[in-house]
């Protein structure tokens, strides 16, 4: 009984964690930049969806295509303005953390600034009244709908990469971008839409954050930025099904600690990612040793 | 193969190294002696680098025994084959480019067979890196980079000094100056194991070659004898430029 | 060894103090009062930081408006003059800043930011410069030491002593209502992995209930859906859930999203923090459910200041909507350092930190404001101001109130415990 | 080695003689004591990121494990402060020991693995169920050594071994080949450097220099909680001010320090509510417009700095 909801439960919040870890991993898998901005972004949706309600009575299911449209249009310029300059400097991956810790600094003040440091949530009937029984059973409205608003997002991802053009160039830079750029693909547009599909992403997993996490903070951004990476390190990177797999990784592993072990659940994700990395780094690297 | 008479320096035996199912190096055996200076061509993807990299410890063979002097040295780390005497140019240079052209070779200097950095003037002077001596190697150009990868290999006194690929990219006087340098260092008792595709190049400098196609020697004797040698030929023809 | 260094240590205070008691008092009076304290705009400990802050300044702005606040030493009224810096939830940037406040500025009344964990460095900084230190909120009970003169807790009570009518309900009138087996859950933070430790340690050593789960979770955790089905499957009466504002709304949330439902519910600020718990987790899933019940939502009988609807009128003024200022537990407490720094003021014979220190002590047992009654024990913990509990009710608007069940002296009604 | 005794006489003796004399002038004491723990840090990030290119972001986990592992000697062996503090720095190298596998990752990875191993470790400190040995969430209460005046002065003598290390390690061989092993590793170990030793060596010296200062910072406020000491913002400052000087230098750090903590300081003091902002922007744009810090710049400029 235990572990079977257990085993649920941890796959429902998998997806959802997949979604949170999508975005990083498509900026990561294309620009090979940490954006440790991530979960500011994703605050920033939490925050979205919060106001929208509030001052509009929005729907959070309608925040999340607001949210979605916004955050992607903001991404153009942004990327413009940060990433090419980045990727021109010695050592990209290393200062990219160092930038957009800056800026994750900078979106938490603004925000802080902005909506007062105090925890923000949203009303779980919003996503439907009582549990839900899946199996046997029973599990909490907002948990399903979250988990499948994530689930489509991931499957839209998949379809954008895999069946169409746009995606087909974005693998192709994943793949490499020397290549790529040799072969006269508008490296920079493609990223660039990369970037704010990532923010998107971002966006959409923090409007449901209210309903999976409780509540939202001007300085929660970090520790989500954290989890996604660990997601995102347990599935291998340019590979949306390999997320999904991360996502439900952690999220099951999450909650059979929470079961057994709840007091050190805190630190599966640290370990987990030490761990992984340790055992396959090469694979997760996406870097062959060089055959000279 | 007629018996020699001095003992071999390095001798590669049976050397085997798979990458995920491919056969990179299957079955390779030579020798090479002081003062000897032994070509290894073949065409692109034949082994010839992956045999230099086994040989200076960048990849662990899957089978097969490097010795050297005597002694097995498959497995050993880099810096212990440096220590050893036994080091290498890359096909691509690889100087430390913050660090300036005195500090590249100096380094080699301080941590090869040969302790302390007395020869390192002279070492830049010969290799005509002095009046760079002071700038980033960054600042170099490639055919300097070059010169600087052999004077940093150089510096730390190899015995045997493996020359990947450096008369690539050089002019015409450059590659006849590289070529009476590497004669001189074998003069000086260095053996020289060289891969180079510049076929008139080789037969200037080496002594013996052997011919390698997809990881198995083919051929193995003088490079006049190799161009008559159906085989030698076969894999050559249309790929590479014949003498 | 530990023993005789605490008799030394209370010598050495009682020395201090014995020096410090021909006070040459009256000097000349100072131009200002300046009151020095610490806030987290941002970061972790914002949330209980802010509010605090802000009734304190709302306090000091009504002194002010008033021509001052009234300084018995020197008879008359004297500005306040707000000396405050951001130390963004950061524990490095709190002590330069609280060292800031003493050596540079050179504050008359040392304030501490809220919580433990800010409070902290404040501790030894206070003492090693001889500076009273009014510890808002901070609650840790290592602060509190028998060689430390310089510092009192003012507006909750320790931590050690917290939980006690809680426990205390459960011990004497558990067994009456049929409450035998008890889980306990707690976020594992300096405040309420303390509370859990010293609420366990009260149930156990009376031994009439039986800990059937105790477990502490990260204050991180946001989803307690699988933990609530765990501690179900050990069958308990009683569950308490110890944790932050955000954790309770999870808690509750997911209790009432996958319909488990258990005889006895506590948690911390669902009494505490009423109308946010029940605009992010509505009305019915708070019925019935027990909670600390605090000036911000009970009446206490006060005998100085304003009670707590005069205050929240007063409040409303200050800081109309939209201006950013989050009423609650915390936005009192900041009043009620206030009010207790009046009365000190009013009372102290100099503005000496050891003056000041006799003053406080002095208003123990004497003072109670909206916040409860205000009690000091020798070390300067604050052991009044113990929360009673409550339990919420609906209060036939949709809404919900909370009654006061226990202890007798301040019960106004019986408590209601579900059917397993 | 004349450069050597050159950049002592101008980095090492003058911020030494100025760190100990400071607090005779200025009362602030506190503020000169955090001023020499972020040179401390930084210069220890700049032992590791320097010199051979591997960033700690998990620095601040060398930092906490030496507080707590001074805190623990004192509490349970009642051993005396300095003797302790031996313990502390102890454990730290003991932590970056188990650690070492990391160096199998490479660039942001290790970063990322290193900042989740500094997390770890608070985790494990602040678990409740090890209340009996770490004291759990609830905090470390050392007033029974507090030694303010004492503890300073071990800060400083730290400080002047911490930046005596920074400039054998710029002058010296070992520092060469650990700047040739960041550049490019194997052509270092082609040049006979020993580059596994090398880097663990720098790896060691580097969270040794971590756990001292985080011991004596134990001893010095005395009272504090596992999120004092391992604040992540103790690895990103140190980062920070590191990189804005220049890294692999011996004043690039300092300087990074003086400056921007400086900053850090005064915005605190004069518009806090903007503290964080124009900090997060300042980050972004050291980054973009100075990425390989003020050092280099001055140089190019001629200015020889060291």
């Amino acid at each position: 009984m235990m572990l079977e909801y257990a085993l649920l439960a941890g796959a429902i919040f998998g997806l959802y964690f997949a979604l949170a870890g999508l975005g990083l991993n498509l900026v990561f898998g294309v620009m090979r930049i940490v954006n440790l901005a991530h979960g500011d972004f994703m605050m920033l949706g939490a925050f979205s969806a919060f106001w929208l309600f509030r001052l509009i009575h929005l729907n959070p299911l309608f925040s999340a295509l607001f949210v979605l449209a916004l955050f992607a249009l903001l991404g153009l310029p942004l990327y413009y303005l940060l990433v090419p300059p980045l990727l021109r400097a010695k050592d990209p991956e290393m200062l990219s953390f160092i930038l957009f810790f800056g800026f994750s600094q900078a979106i938490e003040a603004l925000a802080a600034i902005a909506f007062g440091p105090s925890e923000r949530s949203l009303p779980g009937r919003l996503l439907g009244r009582g549990p839900i029984r899946i199996l046997g059973q029973a599990f909490p409205a907002a948990w399903t709908w979250s988990g499948i608003a994530s689930a489509a997002a991931v499957l839209a991802v998949y379809l954008y990469l895999y069946h169409s053009r746009l995606g087909y160039l974005t693998r192709a830079v994943m793949e490499d971008r020397e290549e790529a750029l040799a072969t006269g693909i508008d490296v920079h547009f493609v990223s660039a839409i990369a970037f704010g599909l990532g923010l998107a992403l971002a966006g959409i997993a923090g409007v449901f954050a209210p309903f999976m996490l409780g509540s939202a903070t001007p300085s929660m951004g970090l520790g989500l930025t954290l989890q996604s990476f660990v997601v995102i390190v347990i599935g291998s990177l340019g590979n949306p099904l390999g997320t999904v797999l991360g996502g439900i990784i952690y999220g099951v592993s999450l909650m059979f600690m929470q079961t057994y072990f709840s007091s050190w659940a805190s630190l599966l994700p640290y370990v987990l990612l030490i761990l992984i990395l340790l055992v396959r780094p090469s694979g997760l690297l996406g870097r062959q040793v060089r055959r000279a | 193969m007629s018996p020699e008479k001095e003992a071999p320096l390095l001798a590669v035996e049976a050397l085997e190294k798979r990458f995920s199912g491919f056969r990179a190096l299957d079955g390779v055996s030579f020798e090479v002696r002081p003062g000897e200076i032994l070509g290894l061509v073949g065409p692109n993807g034949s082994g010839k680098t992956t045999c230099i990299n086994v040989i200076t410890g960048l990849y662990r063979p899957d089978g097969g025994k490097v010795t050297f002097e005597g002694h097995p040295i498959n497995g050993l780390p880099s810096h212990r084959l440096a220590r050893l005497g036994v080091n290498r140019t890359f096909q691509v240079p690889r100087p430390f480019p913050s660090l300036t052209v005195r500090e590249n070779v100096a380094v080699a200097a301080y941590h090869g067979r040969r302790a302390g950095g007395a020869e390192i003037e002279t070492l830049l002077l010969s290799l005509e890196l002095d009046a760079y001596a002071d700038k980033p190697a960054a600042d170099l150009n490639s055919a300097q980079q070059k010169m600087l990868d052999l004077a940093r290999a150089l510096a730390t006194g190899p015995r045997l000094l493996c020359v990947d690929e450096l008369a690539a990219g050089l002019s015409r006087t450059e590659l006849e100056r590289v070529a009476l340098r590497l004669r001189a260092f074998a003069g000086s008792g260095i053996a020289l194991l060289v891969v180079e595709h510049l076929m008139g190049f080789i037969g200037e400098v080496t002594d013996r070659v052997v011919v390698l196609n997809a990881g198995k020697i083919i051929f193995e004797g003088t490079l006049a004898e190799a161009i008559r040698d159906r085989r030698v030929v076969e894999v050559f023809l249309g790929t590479e430029h014949a003498v | 060894m530990k023993h005789s260094m605490q008799v030394l240590g209370g010598i050495a205070v009682l020395s201090l103090l014995a020096a410090a008691a021909p006070a040459r008092a009256a000097t000349k009076a100072p131009a200002e009062i300046k009151i020095g304290t610490l806030y987290a705009s941002s970061g972790p400990f914002a949330g209980i930081s802010m509010p605090v802050y802000d009734g304190l300044k709302l306090w000091i702005n009504q002194q002010n408006a008033a021509g001052g606040v009234y300084v018995g030493a020197f008879h008359k009224k004297i500005p306040i003059k707000l000396i405050s810096y951001d130390d963004l939830s950061s524990t490095a940037t709190a002590a330069t800043l609280y060292n800031q406040l003493i050596t540079r500025d050179k504050v008359n009344l040392l304030l501490s930011d809220s919580g433990s964990v800010l409070t902290s460095p404040a501790v030894p900084i206070a003492k090693e410069h001889k500076q009273f230190l009014f510890d808002v909120s901070g609650s840790g009970a290592a602060f509190f030491t028998k060689d430390n003169p310089y510092i009192a807790l003012i507006c909750l009570a320790e931590t050690a002593i917290a939980p006690k009518y809680l426990a205390d309900f459960l011990n004497s009138d558990g067994a009456k209502y049929g409450l035998k087996r008890i889980a306990i859950l707690y976020s594992t933070n300096d405040f309420t992995g303390a509370l859990a430790k010293a609420f366990t340690g009260f149930i156990k050593s009376a031994g009439k209930l039986k800990i059937v789960y105790d477990h502490g979770v990260p204050t991180s955790t946001s989803s307690y859906t699988v933990l609530i089905n765990t501690i179900a499957a050990t069958h308990p009466d009683a569950v308490v859930e110890m944790g932050y504002p955000g954790n309770d709304i999870a808690f509750l949330r997911n209790l009432r999203d996958v319909g488990v439902k258990f005889p006895f519910l506590f948690t911390i600020y669902s009494g505490t923090e009423i109308a946010e718990l029940e605009h992010a987790v509505g009305a019915a899933a708070m019925t019935n459910v027990f909670s600390y019940v605090a000036g911000v939502t009970y009446q206490y009988k006060v005998n100085f200041g304003p009670t707590t609807p005069g205050f929240r009128a007063a409040w409303d003024k200050a800081y109309p909507p939209g201006s950013g200022a989050e009423w609650g537990m915390n936005a009192l407490y900041g009043y009620h350092t206030g009010l207790v720094l009046q009365r000190v003021l009013a009372t102290t014979k100099s503005l000496r930190q050891l003056d000041l220190r006799k003053a406080i002590f002095a208003l123990s047992g004497k003072l109670t404001t909206l916040n409860g009654t205000f009690v000091l024990n020798s070390e300067g913990a604050q052991v009044g101001e113990i929360d009673p509990v409550g339990q919420l009710r609906p209060n036939g608007k949709g809404g919900l109130r909370l009654d006061v069940v226990y202890p007798p002296r301040y019960a106004n009604a019986k408590p209601i415990i579900g059917k397993k | 080695m004349l450069r050597g005794v050159r950049d002592s006489l101008v980095v090492v003796v003058p911020l030494t003689a100025a760190a100990a004399l400071l607090p005779f002038a200025y009362s602030n004491e506190l503020l000169l004591f955090n001023f020499i723990v972020f040179l401390v840090l930084a210069q220890g990030v700049n032992v590791i990121y320097g010199f051979t290119g591997y960033l700690p972001f998990g620095y601040v986990g060398f930092f906490g494990t030496g507080a707590y592992g001074f805190s623990l000697a004192v509490i349970h062996l009642h051993l005396f402060p300095l003797v302790a503090l031996g313990l502390g720095a102890a454990a730290a190298v003991l932590l970056a020991l188990l650690l070492t596998p990391l160096f199998r990752l490479s660039g942001a990875y290790f970063a990322i693995a290193s900042f989740a191993a500094a997390f770890a470790v608070y985790e494990v400190v602040s678990n409740p169920h090890l209340d009996a040995i770490t004291k759990g969430p609830y905090g470390i209460s050392l007033s029974q050594i507090y030694n303010p005046q004492l503890s300073y002065g071990v800060a400083v003598v730290i400080l002047a071994v911490t930046l005596g290390v920074t400039v054998y390690l710029k002058n010296s061989r070992f520092g060469l080949s650990l700047r040739s092993i960041r550049d490019d590793s194997l052509s270092a170990a082609m040049a006979g450097v020993n580059v596994v030793r090398a880097r663990t060596l720098a790896w060691l010296i580097s969270a040794l220099i971590a756990g001292l200062i985080g011991g004596v910072f134990a001893w010095y406020v005395s009272v504090f909680y596992p999120e004092t000491v391992f604040g992540a913002e103790f690895s990103v400052f140190a980062i920070v001010f590191a990189l804005f000087g220049g890294v692999a230098t011996v004043s690039g750090p300092v300087l990074g320090v003086i400056f921007l903590y400086g900053i850090y300081n005064v915005i605190g003091i004069s518009a806090p509510q903007y503290f964080q902002l124009i900090y997060g922007l300042l980050i972004m744009g050291l980054v973009l417009f100075l990425p390989g810090g003020v050092v280099p710049l001055l140089r190019r400029w001629g200015i020889d700095v060291p």
